[in-house]
């Protein structure tokens, strides 16, 4: 059982690194200002979702889980509306009206 | 191990980046990193609390601080080529610094051994403070002094900072008015961030008694989370003159210096507790100056008073 | 299992290290608060990592305040990006 | 090398590098910022003392993790009062520079 969830856990962060490989990729060799916030986007979501993924079949507790869960939703939600806000920043003509 | 090594250079390498760095702003977000690298090292050093401390106070409140400042001196700030310091200057400056690096080098590598600590004796006061996490029973029983001193330090620079306004903002409100715009993504995210955060930060200062957390990081994430739904427009700051604020300010220095003089006494010494009251009166402390803090670092960071209020 | 979860945060450390070359190269503020931003959910990441393989449960409540600061810090600098640009119109 | 060895080096050379930013630095906002690097290096040296000083149960002496604590809330106030110093000579001498000779 616990061979099992530990071969899970594993699978996750693995797939978890791969998208922090991917989004540093993209941020690095993407030409424009929007698409690496396209790649970004891609990091934060997903590379953080499967870590904590990951790290749930470890958590002693639902409380624990809970608050890894947590953590995965304040990012999403922190990173969204950066998101947004840096769109508007970045766009060449300006902010929009 | 090799993870330490590597994070201690990573560590190094932002600090050069935010020593080094040709563009303020780009420093200042350099500092940021510095701060989240550091929170990690605590981790590492097996210091929860100064991690969270570290987390809230030196990489976010510090580096929101700063970074709203360097886009406001940005273009005074961008240095003209004479007005490097002097190549001798530079010089010397690197040979003193080196000196000093050496130093505390040396200083590291001929630690002495075994180590002296303090533990075993925080570890026999904490039985008496019946608190759970000795980090807090240091800050509240064993260095109650420090603690309520640093509260007081707090003040004095809120009193500082509000000084440098101009004589015909005095007692007026502090920094801009930001106005909401409720179909904005900064709003909706202000208004689902907010009471998520003030949940987390009474978690933290609520859990310090017997976790890692505590009053300064619980205050931290108060008012990171006020100067946040400030920004957002959602709340507008009070003027400094208001009496209700001036007495949420001095509430947790002030009961706190009551209740350190009420153990003259109840124990026959200043800030001394009966073992039978210790926890409730830490807690009857912290309360107040949670608030306390929270107001006064949120003041902070909002600046000294720029406009009256409107009639 | 503890090591391998101290290697993959080192692993993403990594990552995000190299994606702070972005910070070097900028050339916007913009790029540069993005690989902060890339740095913060790595950092947490990394952070979340260390609390399983050390056994520590409070690193997941500095992890959660690193989430609530990274967005303050992130809408402070979308709000002086935005006026800095006011003031140059 | 121990974990903790690592850190203290990186502690010793943080140090000798916010010394320098605030040494050559014109600029009173990357002082400040150097001078926050320093405070960091110096936490951290407490940091190491602190976790060479395990026992009791504990991971580290309570004491030094106590005192940086302390020292990060004085840190902030002093940033804090040092920025709101830098704006408002910004607001009256439309420049943000410690030179005397104009």
């Amino acid at each position: 059982m616990s061979f099992a969830l530990n071969l899970l856990t594993v699978l996750a962060v693995c797939a978890g690194a791969f998208f922090f490989l991917a989004g540093t990729a993209g941020l690095l060799r993407f030409p424009d200002p929007l698409s690496r916030l396209h790649a970004l986007t891609k990091a934060d979501n997903l590379g953080l979702g499967f870590v904590v993924l990951g790290l749930l079949f470890q958590a002693e507790g639902l409380f624990a889980g809970l608050k890894l869960i947590a953590v995965w939703l304040l990012t999403l939600l922190a990173g969204a509306t950066v998101t947004q806000l840096i769109a508007g920043t970045a766009r060449p003509s300006g902010p929009r009206e | 191990m090799a993870f330490d090594i590597g994070l201690a250079i990573l560590v190094l390498g932002v600090a050069v980046w935010t020593i080094a760095g040709r563009d303020a702003f780009a420093a200042v977000v350099g500092f940021v990193a510095y701060g989240l690298l550091l929170a990690l090292v605590w981790v590492r050093l097996a210091a929860p609390d100064v991690a969270l401390t570290e987390a809230a106070l030196g990489s976010g409140l510090t580096g929101g601080l700063l970074l709203a400042a360097s886009t406001r001196l940005r273009r005074p700030e961008t240095t003209a080529p004479g007005e490097e310091s002097a190549a001798p200057l530079r010089f010397a400056a690197a040979i003193v610094c080196a000196l000093v690096t050496a130093g505390l080098v040396a200083i590291v590598l001929l630690l002495p051994e075994p180590p002296p600590t303090l533990a075993p004796q925080a570890a026999a006061n904490m039985a008496a403070t019946g608190l759970g996490n000795p980090v807090t029973a240091v800050l509240m029983a064993y260095r109650a002094i420090d603690t309520l001193l640093e509260t007081v330090v707090l003040l004095l620079a809120l009193l500082g900072v509000w000084s440098l306004a101009p004589d015909r903002f005095w007692g007026g409100l502090p920094g801009q008015r930001h106005h909401a715009d409720p179909e904005g993504v900064l709003t909706f995210a202000a208004q689902l961030l907010v009471p998520v955060g003030v949940l987390v930060g009474i978690h933290i200062f609520w859990v310090g008694s017997i976790a890692p957390g505590g009053e300064f990081q619980g205050a931290t994430i108060l008012a990171a989370m006020w100067i946040l739904a400030a920004m957002a427009g959602l709340v507008d700051a009070p003027a400094v003159s208001r009496r209700w604020l001036r007495s949420m300010l001095v509430a947790g220095p002030v009961v706190f210096l009551a209740i350190g003089l009420i153990g003259f006494a109840i124990a026959g010494a200043f800030l001394a507790y009966p073992d039978s009251l210790a926890k409730l009166l830490i807690v009857l402390i912290e309360v107040p100056v949670t608030l306390s803090i929270a107001a006064t670092l949120a003041l902070l960071v909002a600046g000294p008073p720029a406009r009256m209020p409107q009639q | 299992m503890a090591d391998f979860l101290i290697a993959a945060a080192g692993f993403v450390l990594t990552m995000v290290a190299l994606g702070l070359v972005r910070v070097l190269r900028g050339p916007g503020d913009a790029d540069r608060v993005m690989s902060a931003q890339l740095l913060g959910t790595g950092g947490i990441a990394g952070l979340l990592l260390l609390a399983a393989a050390m056994r520590m449960p409070a690193g997941v409540d500095v992890a959660l305040l690193l989430a609530l600061l990274a967005a303050f810090v992130s809408v402070a600098f979308a709000k002086g990006a935005a006026r800095s640009e006011q003031d140059e119109a | 090398m121990s974990g903790s060895t690592a850190y203290g080096l990186c502690s010793a050379a943080l140090v000798g590098l916010g010394l320098f930013g605030l040494i050559v630095h014109p600029e009173p906002l990357r002082k400040t910022l150097a001078f926050n690097v320093i405070g960091g290096g110096v936490f951290l040296l407490f940091g190491v003392v602190a976790r060479r000083g395990a026992a009791a149960g504990f991971g580290g002496d309570p004491v030094p993790q106590a005192l940086v604590i302390t020292g990060l809330v004085v840190a902030f106030a002093a940033t804090a009062l040092t920025v709101g110093l830098l704006l408002r000579l910004f607001q009256e001498a439309g420049r943000a520079n410690l030179r005397s000779d104009e």
